[in-house]
């Protein structure tokens, strides 16, 4: 456990690169940086929301996380252990404690194996418990994600979207992980059963004390279940502020952007409603930035934007942001410079 | 794969050969005649003989032999009218593979024979009818010094295809080319019987010192390095087998000693130069002379009643001097070649044909019957059978054995023997019974060896197996090999006898007796002899026996180490006297191979050399025969060989000898009414 | 594209070079050798026989040997072939093969081309039927069994050709390489039927239909590039199974090429001209997948493949 | 084979309406749909499951030894029958036979004598012939000067084979009677039946032979008694059995005519005719058979383990030892495989063990990369990632989760890998390299063909023995190939059609 007792997963500087090959012996061409330099925590009992456009690195940085692609620089700290810098059987090990609910129900799951084999699998690499205590294991958990413990036996291509969600959710807490990090677990499900998974997620919370990492492009599930916010751009966390504080408050030229774009569910409302349209395509992250990474996008920049990367700085009360335009007002809250400009979106009620 | 098709004849038939041990009681008895003439011998002064290819001045005569051979060629043979010239004079024949060779020092099969008798002419020549020698290149000779010496006058036209004449200098020259050790020629020891030839050839010879070959450094025996030196001492014997890395001891017995400074070492003999030479002292000594033109002198180390056979063998036909010596190696191709026979090499494409036409230049050209000979190299017989089908060859030289039942009602199909014999070895080296190391292995006791070859059904084996006329052998040497020395009738056919043996050498019913394996090469036919013997000797001896089965060369290779129980294996002879299937069982003779060692044997073998008088040369070779299928059995002889193919009623002038020889200037196409 | 060729080239040569040593050394490792036969042979004979045909010294001397001989292209002298050196022996060999080779490729294109699109054009009528029963056949029924029936109908019942005699090129040449042709044929007519049925269907070919062109043009112009696609991409591997099947076509009809010297010289232990057939026959299978390989990528620059 | 082909049913969440516990379907329900409708691919199934379940059973389907050479019935058609002596085995009777006993036409065959015989060609394909017995010579064939081999009839029905020398005469022989007979003019005739079977006199007085063997008994010893032209009974010892009375033989001249046994002849059948050494070719077939798939599903299981390890650990491990690997296989892929195929059992001797490590190390570079190319995909599926997530460690995630996943394609890939291994034994076989187990030759269907075309005569005699193996070989290639085909198309719909 970590000093202050609550701080579940420490994200240092955690960089993913890949290398683009080319020819026969590995010449490095160059370099996807999809996460760049990426600070985080995970407090105890707390729901981190990580939000951003397609391609930001949200799941790269999920991946980087949980060891699936080693990260090309950082720590990752879980329990104090850094398990960037473990490998083989004591990373294994260390997996227990974090676990991950994936995007797509369909690809998530081993179509030439059971549900009873795929929950089971987790207790199974650990040689937990007999075969029988296994299979009571396994009965316990999908009928703590709302399954009928008869189902064990069939296939994943026999379940629904929902359910196979549902069977992925099973498998996570197999192991009784403290921190499951969810990748976008919803977005691929019909929007009726999205709820329904989001609350068995907010239920589970409840009942097992867990931790989770939701990343989304949903804001509004986000804001749903997130204690705190993350926004990603190009590799990066741009902002970073309790829910509440980001979406009422948004700082980030790119967090205001993407904000406005979130529809408002009343017509009137919505027809008036301005919308930051951001212009040219998110860059190619395969080059090395000078300065702001959202500088060529930000209808804000200024010269020093171009030249100088700003850093992820606390703007007040835990509300970090990294843009040279936010300052603070002499009470101490945050403004954007010029942000009048940007027509604030208003957010949703 | 027909590749045994060939090996099978091939490679036995091969070789060597040679002469009729009778050779004729001279009846027309040239100037120098009766037995031990001594009469001056001299190169000159011999009668020119007639234009006429008549028969030879002077044969040597020899002490034994009722039977007179035919001397010469005569007229029976030819077309009875003028019909003939009408049809085309083309022959076309499978020569059943592609040859090796058509340089005469290197050849060593029997296809190449046939190539190498158009292209090129001994001193003398295979007879139609018999083989026997006659005059071929030399138009007559004198033998003399107690058959010692012989003295050929060449014919004054025979010429080379270029026009060249032919000289007694060639014919020293391609001899001495046979004996160097450049180009290496297996059959070289088919000369051995001339005086001094076998040591020129072993590197005997020189007394003078011999300088090295500058590449003797790269290839010492024994790995050290020797510069260039003087040759102190020649060692001759040779270890036996060869091995792969001699060691210093046996590398000296197969070099020769050399100093050069304080060092000394031993080097291999191929390596020496000048000992070769053919203007070197060496090859001075060497028995053969060539005084003037047409004459040539050649002086046997001891009297070989068949020495004139070996002159018409592939190793003594000639080679055009200035042609080999210009073009090396490029000297035997169409368009280079330079022959004295009566055919030239017109074109050869190889794995397609070659082509002869009559030599305009051949002495005797107004005799060459066919304008055009197109020799196919078709080793497998089945196509061959299909193209002798298709009428686009006259002539097969074998047939497909799997077909033996359809071509034998082929109203071309012949057969004919053959002077050879189909055995199996035994392994009969001094080893433990697998079972039990205190006993010796059941194979090494010769009551065994005769029970299994009592067990055999031969006659069934022919009639029922091969098929082919073969007929069954109890002797070892083939009826037909020597007018006078009738087949050995060995052991019969004899269940009982042959249990009854297998009991009193301590296998009663075949209890105790190992597994027993037949060795044969890849091939059906072998496969079908091996395994009805098998079925033989389980049924009537209770033994078990296994077949394996070998490629070619593997095969080779085991009977060469002798690692096998059986094996099966083929004979033929070189020379028409038993002397040419007897002399390979002695101890540690080089084809002997399995490992059998018998002292009366040797004494008898190496006393037939001495004894000239014929009844006690047959009484001693059919001892020594009687050891070998009666007594001892080394050896479990099946068959005798057959020579059979299809040949087109239109083909004259073929006649079937025990050596399946026929000269191709006495062949004609006339077909039947 | 330098650079790529230029790195296939050097695995061209590795793989050359790794085929020369295993060759070398299992040819070397059978048992008995060239010179052996049913009579004894005199060792001082062998001695100067081995000598003469580079088999003396130790076999890692004679490897270097015969490397730096290759190195100046000098496949050495046959043993069996005594009056030829394997140079030569190739060198007349090699052309009769490659043009069986040649006829059979285009022979078989021919066939499975006009079979496989006339039955995609025809799809489900008989003739779909018979030529696809055609090319299964040609499939499964092995060249051997083929290559002798042809002859005995072709050559021995009618009289059409000769069984003999290798070398009227365009006469000779038939039999054999529609033998060999057959199977690919059938695999191109299979190809070509399942590319053009597949392309047939597809948008912008029923689009140049609809715009009212003329049906030989939809077919030629639009079907036939698009759904010929896999019959070029098989070209590559048939090429190489062409040089394996000429193996028995040449011992079936005896042409005398590359395939037969090959065989006949491993039985004959003609260590020299087992290896330069090697050497041949590797040499072409490498050059076809170079080839290949650089068609891919001229054609498809998604297939930069390592 | 990843993507469900069909999606489950959209089942409300929570409340399971999914009723009552149902053995799970696999993904192969779908395929195995579609494959059962692929008429031609299941008539492949069929042929295959009969071919297998023939060369499994061989030993009890086939009416008899395939090595079993009967001398006798050499090459005959299919269909053809004879009394069931099935081999020669060599037997004497102690007893029973004598002089008396033996029919005056045998005594003759007793022992050898002189047969002079002088020939004239009459006629293209007649023969006067004097022998010393009257007798009708049934075939000869003979070129002026030759040697011949020539079937004589002395007398009847036993015949004999005749060596004729070279002046026409015949060399050595066994003969007719003693004393010099009376000279007959003969006439030629192709002879057309073959014997069944045949008995001649032993060495020795009162020694008979008996070229019989019952099948499958190994007989010791029989008793004989002949009456006329009958063996009256033949009583048998078969080791470890009573002596019974076994059958009444028929013997006309030489020759076995008929077995009996309680009045009824007991017949060999030959489906399929007998080869050239009169082995029964229906049970060579089926042998064959179980050599050619044996071989096949070996090299296959060989190409198969190799290949699928090889390949997944290269896709899934990556980097640059999947780059070293694949540059391997690369290597590999571009030898002259067959070649190095026939230089390595020229070297290590053709034992079927040679054969198949040395087809199947060919075929697994196939595989190998089929296999990598698949698990290359997989690998990056969520699934897998689920899987190392929950902590399944290297060899669990390739074996559990990759392996399973690309069996498909690896079951499409070995239904044809084994018809291409079959055909490439056949090939080896047809240029003489046929495998053996301890130097014993093998009869694959290969060899059987190799066989048949050897011996198939000008003018298509013979055929039988070519067309029966070829036929066998060939419809059993197909339906491995249609079985493939069908599989592929079941299992990818998308490269239907594609070959």
């Amino acid at each position: 456990m970590t000093a202050n007792g609550s701080l579940l997963l420490e994200v240092r500087g955690l960089k993913v690169h890949f290398p683009v090959v080319r020819g026969f012996i590995r010449r490095r061409r160059f370099l996807i940086r999809a996460v760049d330099g990426v600070d985080l925590d995970l407090h105890d009992g707390e729901t981190l929301g990580l939000v951003g456009e397609s391609g930001c690195g949200k799941s790269t940085l999920a991946r980087g996380v949980l060891q699936l692609h080693r990260p090309t620089a950082g720590e990752v700290r879980v329990g104090g252990v850094d398990l960037c810098s473990l490998s083989g059987e004591a990373l294994r090990q260390q997996r227990r404690q974090l676990q991950m609910i994936f995007q797509d129900p369909y690809a998530s799951l081993n179509p030439r194996m059971t549900v009873g084999a795929i929950v089971e699998e987790p207790l199974w690499n650990f040689g937990e418990g007999t075969r029988a205590e296994r299979r009571d294991r396994v009965a316990e958990l999908l009928q703590v994600v709302g399954l009928d413990p008869a189902f064990v036996r069939r296939y994943p291509h026999e379940f629904s979207g929902g359910q196979r969600q549902r069977i992925g959710v099973a498998r996570a807490l197999a192991l009784n992980p403290r921190i499951i990090i969810c990748d976008e677990p919803v977005s691929a499900l019909d929007v009726s059963i999205q709820a329904q998974v989001v609350n068995l997620l907010e239920e589970l919370q409840q009942r097992l004390h867990l931790s989770y990492v939701f990343i989304a492009h949903d804001l509004a599930v986000v804001r749903h279940i997130s204690d705190r916010v993350a926004v990603m751009y190009l590799g990066r966390i741009v902002e970073l502020a309790d829910r509440n504080a980001l979406y009422e408050n948004p700082l980030h030229p790119y967090t205001r952007a993407l904000l406005s774009a979130v529809p408002i569910p009343d017509p009137e409302v919505e027809s008036k409603r301005a919308r930051i349209v951001l212009r040219g395509d998110v860059p190619s992250p395969d080059r090395e930035f000078v300065g702001c990474r959202f500088a060529a996008r930000c209808p804000l920049k200024e010269p020093r934007c171009e030249t100088e990367d700003p850093p992820l700085r606390d703007a007040g009360g835990g509300h970090r942001v990294a843009c040279h335009l936010v300052e603070n007002r002499p009470d101490g809250t945050a403004f954007l410079r010029r942000g009048e400009s940007m027509s604030a979106a208003a957010p949703p009620a | 794969m027909s590749r045994r098709s060939r090996s099978l004849f091939g490679c036995l038939a091969a070789g060597a050969l040679a002469a009729l041990l009778i050779a004729s009681c001279g009846q027309k008895a040239g100037p120098v005649s009766g037995p031990g003439a001594t009469g001056p011998a001299g190169a000159v002064g011999l009668p020119d003989g007639a234009a006429t290819p008549a028969a030879p001045q002077a044969t040597w005569p020899p002490q034994w032999g009722p039977q007179p051979a035919p001397t010469g060629w005569d007229k029976q043979f030819e077309p009875t009218s003028q019909e003939w010239r009408k049809h085309a004079q083309v022959l076309r024949f499978n020569n059943g593979t592609e040859i090796e060779t058509l340089d005469p020092a290197r050849m060593t099969g029997v296809p190449e024979h046939r190539i190498i008798m158009a292209v090129c002419e001994g001193l003398t020549m295979y007879h139609p009818v018999s083989s026997e020698p006659m005059p071929g290149a030399a138009e007559s000779w004198v033998i003399s010094d107690g058959g010692r010496t012989y003295t050929f006058r060449i014919r004054a036209d025979a010429r080379w295809s270029n026009g060249d004449t032919v000289t007694a200098a060639d014919y020293r020259y391609s001899w001495w080319r046979v004996l160097a050790p450049q180009p290496p020629s297996q059959y070289s020891y088919m000369l051995f019987d001339i005086e001094n030839a076998k040591a020129f050839a072993e590197g005997r010879i020189a007394e003078t010192p011999l300088a090295l070959h500058r590449d003797a450094e790269r290839t010492q025996p024994n790995g050290q390095s020797l510069a260039v030196g003087e040759i102190v001492e020649v060692v001759k014997t040779w270890p036996d087998p060869l091995p792969e890395n001699p060691s210093d001891e046996e590398a000296k017995k197969f070099s020769v000693e050399v100093k050069c400074g304080e060092k000394s070492g031993w080097v291999g003999k191929s390596l020496l130069r000048g000992a070769w030479q053919l203007d070197g002292p060496g090859f001075a000594k060497v028995g053969i002379e060539a005084p003037g033109v047409r004459t040539l002198v050649v002086r046997l180390s001891e009297p070989k009643p068949f020495f004139l056979e070996v002159l018409s063998h592939e190793t003594s036909m000639p080679v055009h001097p200035p042609t080999v010596e210009k073009h090396g190696n490029q000297a035997f191709r169409a368009g280079v070649f330079v022959g004295n026979g009566p055919y030239v090499l017109k074109s050869w494409e190889p794995r397609v044909r070659m082509v002869f036409e009559k030599n305009p230049a051949y002495w005797g050209r107004d005799r060459v019957e066919l304008d055009r000979i197109v020799a196919h190299p078709v080793e497998n017989m089945e196509p061959a059978y299909a193209m002798y089908k298709a009428d686009e060859v006259d002539w097969l030289m074998d047939v497909p054995l799997a077909k033996i039942d359809e071509v034998k009602l082929h109203p071309d199909y012949y057969v004919a023997p053959l002077m050879g014999t189909y055995f199996y070895r035994v392994n009969c080296t001094a080893r433990p019974h697998p079972d039990d190391p205190s006993r010796p292995h059941p194979l090494t006791d010769r009551r065994v060896r005769q029970a299994l070859n009592m067990a055999m059904d031969k006659k069934t084996i022919c009639e029922k197996v091969t098929k082919a006329g073969q007929i069954p052998a109890s002797g070892y040497v083939p009826p037909g090999t020597a007018p006078w020395y009738e087949p050995l009738q060995g052991l019969p056919h004899d269940r009982e006898r042959a249990r009854a043996l297998l009991a009193e050498a301590g296998y009663p019913g075949g209890k105790g007796m190992p597994k027993i394996e037949i060795l044969y090469n890849t091939l059906e036919s072998h496969k079908t002899v091996a395994e009805a013997i098998a079925d033989m000797w389980q049924q009537n001896l209770g033994i078990t026996v296994g077949l394996h089965n070998a490629e070619w060369k593997v095969y080779l290779d085991q009977v060469d180490r002798i690692d096998y129980h059986i094996a099966r294996a083929g004979w033929i002879g070189d020379y028409l006297d038993p002397n040419t299937f007897l002399d390979m069982w002695v101890t540690k003779g080089g084809n002997n191979n399995t490992g059998w060692s018998h002292p009366e044997y040797d004494r008898l073998i190496e006393r037939v050399k001495e004894v000239g008088e014929p009844t006690k040369r047959r009484e001693t070779f059919r001892t020594a025969e009687r050891i070998l299928c009666v007594d001892e059995l080394p050896i479990l002889p099946i068959y005798y060989y057959v020579n059979k193919g299809l040949k087109k009623p239109k083909v004259r002038g073929v006649h079937m000898n025990i050596k399946d020889m026929h000269p191709w200037q006495y062949i004609w196409i006339e077909p039947e009414e | 594209m330098l650079r790529f060729l230029a790195r296939r080239l050097a695995w061209t040569v590795l793989t050359l070079f790794l085929l020369v040593t295993i060759t070398f050394f299992m040819i070397r490792l059978a048992p008995g050798d060239p010179f052996s036969g049913e009579k004894d042979l005199d060792p001082e004979v062998r001695l100067q026989l081995n000598k003469k045909y580079g088999l003396d010294g130790p076999l890692h001397s004679q490897y270097l040997r015969y490397l730096g001989g290759l190195l100046q292209g000098d496949l050495g002298p046959s043993s069996k072939q005594k009056d030829f050196t394997v140079n030569e022996i190739l060198r007349s060999r090699f052309p009769v093969s490659l043009r069986l080779g040649f006829c059979a490729m285009v022979l078989a294109l021919l066939l499975g081309l006009t079979a496989g699109i006339v039955a995609a054009l025809r799809h489900n009528s008989p003739f779909d039927y018979a030529s696809m029963a055609g090319a299964t056949v040609g499939l499964a029924v092995p060249t051997f069994v083929v290559g002798p029936i042809l002859v005995l109908v072709f050559a021995l019942k009618l009289g059409w050709f000769n069984t003999v005699g290798f070398d009227v090129f365009p006469r000779d040449y038939i039999l054999p390489s529609l033998t060999l042709a057959l199977p690919f044929a059938a695999r191109i007519a299979r190809l070509a039927r399942a590319g053009m049925l597949e392309v047939i269907h597809q948008d912008y070919v029923r689009t140049a239909r609809a715009k009212g062109l003329l049906e030989r043009v939809v077919v030629l112009r639009h079907a036939v590039r698009g759904g010929l696609l896999p019959v070029v991409s098989y070209i590559g591997p048939a090429m190489a199974d062409i040089l394996a099947g000429s193996l028995v076509v040449e011992t079936i009809f005896r042409v005398p090429g590359l395939g037969w010297e090959f065989v006949t010289s491993a039985g004959n232990r003609d260590y020299m001209l087992v290896m330069g057939t090697v050497i041949v026959y590797g040499s072409m299978l490498v050059l076809f997948n170079l080839l290949v390989d650089l068609a891919y990528h001229l054609i498809d620059p998604r297939v930069r493949v390592a | 084979m990843s993507t469900p082909a069909a999606p489950g049913p959209t089942a409300p969440p929570a409340a399971a309406t999914l009723s009552p516990p149902v053995e799970g379907v696999s993904l192969w329900a779908d395929a195995r749909r579609r494959l059962l409708r692929n008429r031609m691919a299941m008539a492949g199934l069929v042929v295959i499951a009969v071919v297998g379940a023939s060369a499994l059973l061989a030993p009890w389907l086939s009416p008899s030894d395939p090595e079993m050479h009967r001398f006798f019935v050499l090459s005959t058609p299919p269909g053809s029958s004879h009394p069931d002596v099935r081999d020669v085995a060599l037997f004497s009777t102690d007893a029973p036979l004598n002089a008396r006993e033996v029919p005056d036409h045998l005594v003759g065959l007793r022992g050898p004598h002189e047969v002079r015989l002088e020939l004239r060609r009459l006629k293209e394909e007649e023969y006067r012939a004097v022998i010393t017995r009257s007798g009708r010579v049934k075939q000869l064939s003979l070129s002026e000067g030759a040697v011949g081999t020539a079937r004589v009839a002395v007398a009847g029905p036993d015949e004999f084979f005749l060596q004729i020398g070279p002046d026409g005469h015949p060399v050595a022989s066994p003969s007719a009677g003693g004393g010099p007979l009376e000279v007959h003019d003969v006439t030629l005739a192709v002879e057309e039946d073959l014997p069944p079977g045949f008995l001649r006199p032993g060495e020795g007085e009162g020694r008979w032979v008996l070229l019989v063997r019952r099948a499958r008994a190994r007989v010791e010893t029989a008793q004989l008694r002949l009456e006329g032209d009958r063996v009256s009974s033949i009583t048998v010892e078969s080791p470890g059995e009573r002596a019974r009375d076994v059958a009444v033989l028929e013997v006309r001249g030489g020759d076995v005519r008929g077995l009996y046994l309680d009045g009824r002849p007991i017949l060999a059948r030959h489906l399929f005719g007998t080869d050239r050494q009169g082995r029964d070719l229906l049970s060579r077939i089926l042998y064959g058979g179980r050599i050619s798939l044996l071989i096949a599903l070996l090299a296959t299981l060989v190409s198969l383990v190799i290949g699928v390890c090889y390949g997944a650990v290269s896709g899934y491990v990556g980097g640059l030892t999947d780059l070293l690997m694949m540059r391997v296989v690369d290597i590999l892929y571009g030898l002259p495989y067959i070649f190095l195929v026939i230089i390595l059992m020229v070297a290590f001797g053709k034992d079927i063990v040679v054969l198949f490590i040395a087809l199947g190390a060919v075929q697994w570079l196939t595989m190998a990369r089929i296999v990598r190319g698949q698990i290359l995909s997989l690998r990056e599926r969520e699934f897998i990632e689920a899987a190392r997530t929950a902590g399944a460690p290297g060899y669990a995630i390739v074996f559990r989760h990759l392996v399973p996943n690309v069996l498909g394609v690896v079951a499409v890939y070995t239904t044809l890998t084994i018809p291409a291994i079959v055909l490439q034994e056949s090939f080896l076989a047809f240029i003489g390299l046929g495998v053996q187990w301890e130097g014993r030759n093998l009869a694959s269907w290969g060899a059987l063909v190799k066989e048949g075309m050897d011996s198939l005569g000008h003018g298509g005699s013979h055929s039988w023995l070519l067309l029966f193996p070829a036929t066998v070989m060939s419809v059993s290639l197909f339906a491995f190939n249609f079985v493939g085909d069908g599989l592929r198309d079941a299992l990818d719909p998308q490269q239907k059609g594609r070959t």
